[in-house]
């Protein structure tokens, strides 16, 4: 009478793929590979669009060149020798063929290489965008620290309540704010302009502080509320703390080489992503301070119709939101032991 | 004889696992073929470590997800490879109890709509039946409806916020229920509760359970049969009795000699008996036997073939060469198998499937008088 | 720290159980727990410490029993001093004749991870996931004594790991966490824990987090090094049959409060407090036939943020009375060793 | 952000009693209250003052002024915050610009809720391919420069409130997208939804029922965030002259007027800036509150 052939079937040997598994390249580059290869179909996807909802604005950089005068005539013709009464597409195709062979064309209104401008202009936006991030930060750390090592404490209430309101100004408000205080009334700092570093570096840091300042204090703000929040839940809720505390670890301590290690993976991450936001926020504060960055070189460009500029600083700005992506998740796996491309935890 | 309530014969999953940036990482092998069948109204203990696959083989029944290969049928069904709706209809009269009450209930949800969910789903009855039928269902598992009915599980303890979970799968007249830890995070107290309640079940209602746990007593408890797993597979399968008293795979002896047993008599500590290390990862399993890295009783020939699983006593059946209680530890079988084993020294990890495979006389070579 | 040689030969033998309990030895006991009272402050006061007093002798082990929310890992981290801030702790907790309830910080961290040492549940979440396995057990040397250089460091680090059988202790050191298996942490655990030769080892839920061969082998070890080194061990579970193995002595808490105490052999053989009799009566057990119902009792733990008047295990007890509900038991010493607090205690029985 | 009303005692080892402990149980409830319904009632001030009282109270129309009033001081009789170059009152127009920016805001976010919520609902509960594709679209989306759209837009529909609400939209939609879709990942893995697709509850009603009423208060705290970011952006667009056109207020152009008279008149500038300020800080604190209160991170 046996009962069934319940667990008598032969037990077969499934699943054994040996570790001779095809080894395809290192983990880390397929890792690369991988976000490569989304970040070109990003980029396609960006560009593409760009020239498409360019070229459906009324008007076009002939027109915008020769002003409201010009005879239709006169328009086409120029049209004609800039190339624009060709089919979408094939604008399209000749500029991706320039980028493929390196050249990223020439500049409809200027007829200077789109190169040689964003050379020119990108070092102006990069030095404000690093100045903004460093105030950000070197603040923001140190203020985190200070409010998460007594939670609810004073230091931490005022500087969470500020924080909210600096969080709270948008960027443009602080300029004229800023620029009414320092430059108006009290006139210590310089309203417009823009002193490359090369001529005079102090300068040029009174000429970029007022602009970085404006950019940097909502970052400051949000980085400081969202360090100071991980580090408090770390040190609540995380049990490795206790084991830290429980074995005579001083606070600080635990908030420096336990908490904070801990925390930094979040914050980079948003820094990260932050830049792709940051680089819209330097198009107004360049146009307030009235600095020779790429953000008012792509205003400009937009309204003159001139597609191959706007088309390079679009794919300029592209590029670093991915790199700036794929940079924090390096990072992250730098820093954070369990994150290792292609090893399972 | 009838066909068994269920019947899962060499299932497999396996899931790919990806490291930092969705990068290939390697294959977890979480059930390796395994065989075993509940019959109706029986209850089978499964029972395992942490990383033996036992929730996974407990979701690849319910098809949840799919299982990689193998057969479940259920009441003559084939659920392996049905189309979602049939699957649905299916898989009406085998219901889950999960380990955590509070994560298996949706928080926003009150205890009434939690219970009327599976008989909505299934259109059963009237509004006004179904509220009946809910009502008498939380009196089933015990708890007042007029007072706990409105509750959302955070309102409910952990064992009231169970007896709900129970009260939902027994909605729809369920034959098979598989309770996946369904009493490890209770308390002692109300663990007690709660297993009394799964037993009356059934015993008034005739259900058969697969009792999932980590803990040897409490499977005991309430187990007519146990299986045993390691690393994804079943090493061991008996009548509860016979395999707590003449364990016959090394791996259950260590698994019953780890228990701190709450007795005065004999406060036996198990000094001395527990067995070294911890188990290998289900992503590379050792070849031949699975439990060969930490078996005292493990030879060569453990390394290259994997021992299949034989019925060394009444109903009982073990996966090793050499088992422990048999006093003559399976001559017939090990000779003949060490032989082949012998004539092909320098097996390859892969081969080893062939002497398994052409082992059709599944017909036992050991057996117990009983 | 020449635990190597002290070795194979305390292996196999049972405990020593000393009949004179406490008085004898240097001075009192260790640790010296009086009418401890937690409160945590929230939208309602929490008690989850009612004045529970216990002695830990030196050089033995002490076993907490109780189920979640019974107060024993509450009452063990106010030994510590790492109870949250809403929490407020009032008693007295004294430690070799020192009050540790009220020491200012400073003095108090020297005390934990000194004298006093704990390990945790969850090994996986108790280790820092980013920092190496050599640098928590350094951390923990130095902090205890500044002096130490890195050198000397490194050796007693890999000593103490070699002393907690971790098997190849030069790669482990620079491994992190992630790579080691919950036996291993646990292992890393106990390495740091013991790093300052504590004098009192503080055990909570060590194992519960581990597999059952896994938790052998652990409590195979805690045991082995408390035999060793002398420490006294404060072993928090709620497993009576794990305390039945390894303690000396047993105490039961439920709801807050200390309900029986006794040596493990005596505790077992005649259980007094019905709630150590119901927890006894609902582990199931290898020796009982399947399907054989538990001896349960209805009802869930009381409500800690109502006043409890009488014995809060009065509603579930089968054997409560009206006094029951409406006065404290006292916890006593009602027999020589065996404290306990109940009415009606189950009379001299095998047991059930 | 809940913490105990206590300094902290290091160690948490301090016997001294800290007054009744009803009463810092009470005062705690009331400040948690406070930090919900003082925003709360912050952002109804600010709807009823832009919103309501230009129909019943004494308000002049922003517009079409008379020359003859312009310029006069804050505090004349009938102008509380005096008159601008144009001779419109200042008040009616902080007001009518506030309704401007709010009706952005609530058009905004209420798409990229509503848009947005379901696509990422929609991705994150149904993986694979199609989450794939959904994802990278919306990868694009963010990538794209929101001045290009911004100036297409204007210049090809013309400027104003609806098409800023457009440009607007084509980044709150992306970004409640990934917010949504990162809290329906995030319910999926819950047991509830195994049980309930177990207990045979279809995948339409499992949505509806288990999904949304779990991301729904993670969508909601973020539009309130998301109001903040919206009125600050719409501030933008009509400071570049991409949103609202004169003479019509908003408080993004009514800004960007007042730059040219900075040094003279700041009130122009500083008037409009504060009520943004206001705004911005309300919503935020009743972002920041909620979560709170429903104990995300």
């Amino acid at each position: 009478m046996s009962s069934s052939a319940s667990a008598s079937l032969p037990a077969p040997v499934a699943g054994r793929a040996g570790p001779l598994a095809r080894v395809t390249g290192s983990p880390l580059l397929q890792f690369l590979g991988r976000r490569l290869l989304a970040a070109i179909v990003v980029l396609w996807g960006v560009t593409f669009l760009t020239f498409v909802v360019l070229n459906h604005l009324p008007g076009n950089a002939a027109q915008q060149l020769l002003g409201i005068n010009a005879t239709p005539a006169e328009i086409h013709q120029l049209s004609v020798k800039l190339g624009l009464d060709k089919p979408l597409l094939t604008r399209y195709g000749e500029w991706l063929h320039g980028l493929v062979t390196g050249s990223l064309g020439h500049s409809l209104a200027s007829g200077q290489s789109v190169t040689s401008i964003l050379a020119s202009d990108l070092p102006v936006t990069f030095e404000l965008i690093a100045f903004a991030f460093v105030i950000s930060l070197g603040f923001a750390v140190p203020i985190a620290l200070l409010a998460a090592r007594r939670p609810a404490g004073i230091f931490d209430r005022a500087s969470m309540l500020l924080s909210m309101a600096g969080l709270s100004i948008a960027n443009y408000v602080l300029a004229l704010v800023l620029v009414y205080f320092f430059a108006v009334k009290l006139n210590w700092l310089p309203a417009l302009g823009w002193v490359p570093p090369s001529r005079s570096l102090s300068q040029n840091l009174k000429y970029l502080i007022m602009p970085a300042v404006s950019i940097a204090l909502a970052l400051l703000c949000f980085y400081a509320r969202l360090l100071r929040a991980d580090l408090v839940e770390q040190l609540r809720d995380e049990d490795y703390v206790t084991t830290a505390r429980a074995k005579g670890v001083g606070p600080w301590r635990i908030i420096l080489r336990h908490a904070l290690r801990n925390s930094v993976f979040g914050l980079i991450t948003v820094v990260a992503l932050n830049l792709g936001t940051l680089l819209g926020a330097t198009v107004i504060i360049e146009q307030i301070f009235g600095l020779p960055g790429i953000g008012h070189e792509l205003l400009s460009a937009i309204n003159s119709r001139d597609v191959p500029v706007v088309e390079g600083t679009v794919l300029v700005f592209g590029v670093i939101v991915v790199l700036a992506n794929l940079i924090a998740d390096l990072l992250y796996s730098a820093l954070d032991p369990r994150v290792k491309y292609g090893s399972a935890n | 004889m009838s066909e068994p309530l269920l019947e899962v014969s060499n299932l497999v999953q396996e899931f790919t696992v990806r490291g930092g940036g969705g990068v290939k990482a390697g294959v977890v092998h979480a059930v390796s073929g395994v065989s075993f069948s509940v019959e109706p109204g029986e209850t089978l203990g499964l029972v395992g470590e942490t990383g033996s696959g036992k929730s996974t083989l407990a979701r690849a029944v319910l098809q949840a997800p799919r299982p990689k290969s193998g057969s479940v049928r259920f009441r003559g069904t084939e659920l392996v490879g049905l189309k979602h709706r049939q699957l649905v209809r299916a898989r009406r009269h085998m219901q889950l109890v999960f380990q955590d009450p509070f994560g298996s209930l949706d928080p926003k949800w009150r205890a009434r709509a939690l219970v009327e969910e599976p008989l909505v789903a299934f259109k059963v009855g009237s509004k006004g039946e179904r509220r009946r039928r809910v009502d008498e269902l939380l009196d089933v598992v015990g708890l007042d409806p007029s007072r706990f009915g409105n509750r959302r599980p955070r309102e409910l303890s952990g064992g009231q916020a169970q007896r709900v979970a129970i009260a939902r799968a027994l909605a729809l007249d369920p034959s098979l229920i598989i309770c996946d830890e369904a009493v490890s995070s209770l308390d002692v107290l109300i663990r007690a509760q709660v297993l009394n309640l799964l037993e009356r079940l059934r015993s008034e209602l005739g259900l058969a359970y697969l009792f999932i746990a980590h803990d040897l007593a409490l499977v005991k408890q309430v187990s007519d049969r146990v299986a045993v797993m390691y690393l994804g597979k079943v090493v061991e399968i008996g009548p509860a009795d016979s395999l707590y008293r003449e364990p016959l795979h090394p791996y259950t002896v260590a698994l019953l000699a780890s228990i701190p047993s709450p007795d005065p008599e004999q406060p036996q500590a198990p000094v001395g008996k527990a067995i070294h290390g911890e188990p290998p990862s289900p992503i590379d399993p050792p070849s031949g036997c699975r439990f060969r890295t930490r078996c005292p009783r493990a030879q060569d020939l453990c390394a290259t073939l994997e021992p299949p699983l034989r019925e060394l006593a009444a109903n009982h059946y073990a996966a090793c060469h050499f088992p422990v209680t048999v006093d003559a530890p399976a001559p017939e079988a090990s000779a003949e198998e060490a032989a082949r084993a012998e004539s092909t020294p320098t097996v390859p990890v892969a081969t080893p499937t062939v002497p398994v495979a052409t082992q059709p006389s599944r017909p036992p070579t050991v057996r117990r008088p009983s | 720290m020449s635990a190597n040689d002290a070795g194979p030969a305390a292996t196999g033998e049972p405990a020593v159980v000393s009949q004179a309990e406490e008085g004898g030895a240097a001075g009192g006991p260790l640790l010296e727990v009086t009418d401890l009272r937690v409160d945590f402050h929230g939208a309602r006061t929490v008690r989850a410490v009612d004045g529970l007093s216990y002695t830990v002798p030196r050089a033995r082990t002490v076993a907490l029993i109780g189920e979640s929310g019974s107060g024993k890992t509450v009452s063990s981290r106010a030994i510590m001093g790492l109870l949250p801030e809403s929490a407020r702790v009032v008693g007295s907790i004294r430690f070799e004749g020192e009050e540790l309830i009220g020491l200012p910080e400073p003095k108090m961290r020297s005390i934990r991870g000194g004298s006093i040492a704990m390990i945790f549940q969850d090994p996986a979440r108790s280790l820092n996931p980013t920092m190496r396995i050599g640098a928590q057990i350094t951390e923990a040397i130095h902090t205890h004594d500044r002096s130490v250089s890195d050198a000397a460091a490194f050796d007693h680090a890999i000593e103490l790991m070699e002393l907690v059988r971790l098997p190849a202790a030069r790669e482990r050191f620079r491994q992190y966490p992630h790579q080691l298996s919950g036996g291993m942490r646990q292992r890393v655990m106990i390495a740091m824990a013991l790093s300052a030769r504590p004098k009192l080892l503080i055990a909570d839920e060590a194992t519960t987090a581990l597999d059952v061969t896994t938790q052998a082998q652990i409590m195979e070890l805690l045991r082995d090094l408390q035999r060793r080194l002398g420490m006294a061990v404060i072993m928090i579970s709620h497993d009576l049959g794990l305390a039945a193995s390894f303690a000396d002595d047993v105490l039961v808490m439920y709801a807050g409060r200390a309900v029986e105490r006794a040596p493990t052999r005596k505790l077992f053989s005649q259980v007094r407090m019905q709630y150590t009799r119901a927890l006894l009566g609902a582990i199931p057990r290898l020796e009982n036939p399947p399907h054989l119902p538990l001896a349960a009792v209805p009802g869930q733990p009381p409500d800690l943020s109502v006043q409890q008047l009488g014995c809060p295990f009065a509603p579930r007890c089968p054997a409560a009375s009206q006094k029951c509900v409406e006065v404290r038991p006292p916890f006593a010493e009602q027999e020589p060793e065996h404290l306990w607090a109940c009415w009606h205690p189950a009379g001299v029985e095998p047991r059930s | 952000m809940a913490a105990p009303t206590e300094v902290a005692v290091p160690g948490g080892l301090e016997p001294v009693v800290v007054g009744p402990e009803v009463a810092v149980g009470r005062f705690r409830r009331l400040r948690a209250a406070g930090s919900i319904w003082v925003p709360a009632g912050l952002v109804l001030l600010i709807f009823a003052l832009c919103f309501v009282w230009p129909l019943i109270g004494p308000v002049p129309p922003p517009t079409g002024g008379s020359i003859l009033n312009s310029n006069l001081p804050s505090f004349s009789p009938g102008h509380l915050f005096g008159t601008d170059a144009t001779g419109n009152d200042e008040w009616s127009r902080l007001l009518y610009g506030g309704r401007a920016s709010l009706e952005v805001a609530l058009g905004v976010n209420a798409i990229g809720l509503i848009v947005g919520g379901l696509l990422g609902a929609f991705a994150g509960y149904v993986g694979g391919w199609r989450d794939s594709v959904i994802m990278r679209v919306l990868d694009v989306l963010i990538a794209f420069p929101s001045l290009v759209l911004a100036v297409a837009i204007a210049e090809r529909l013309g400027p104003g409130e609806l098409h800023a609400i457009w440009a607007l939209s084509f980044f709150s939609v992306p970004a409640f997208a990934r917010i949504a879709r990162a809290a329906t990942l995030r319910v999926r893995e819950q047991n509830y939804i195994v049980a309930a697709q177990l207990s045979g509850t279809g995948h339409l009603r499992t949505l509806l029922r288990h999904v949304s009423p779990n991301i729904i208060p993670q969508l909601t705290t973020f539009a309130l965030l998301g109001m903040g970011i919206t009125v600050v952006l719409e501030g933008a667009l009509s400071f570049l002259g991409l949103g609202i056109p004169p003479p019509a207020p908003s408080w993004g152009n009514m800004i960007a007027a007042g730059q040219g008279v900075l040094s003279s008149q700041p009130k122009f500038v500083l008037l409009p800036s504060a009520a943004l300020f206001i705004t911005v800080i309300a919503f935020n604190l009743l972002g920041e509150g909620l979560r709170a209160r429903w104990g995300e991170r």
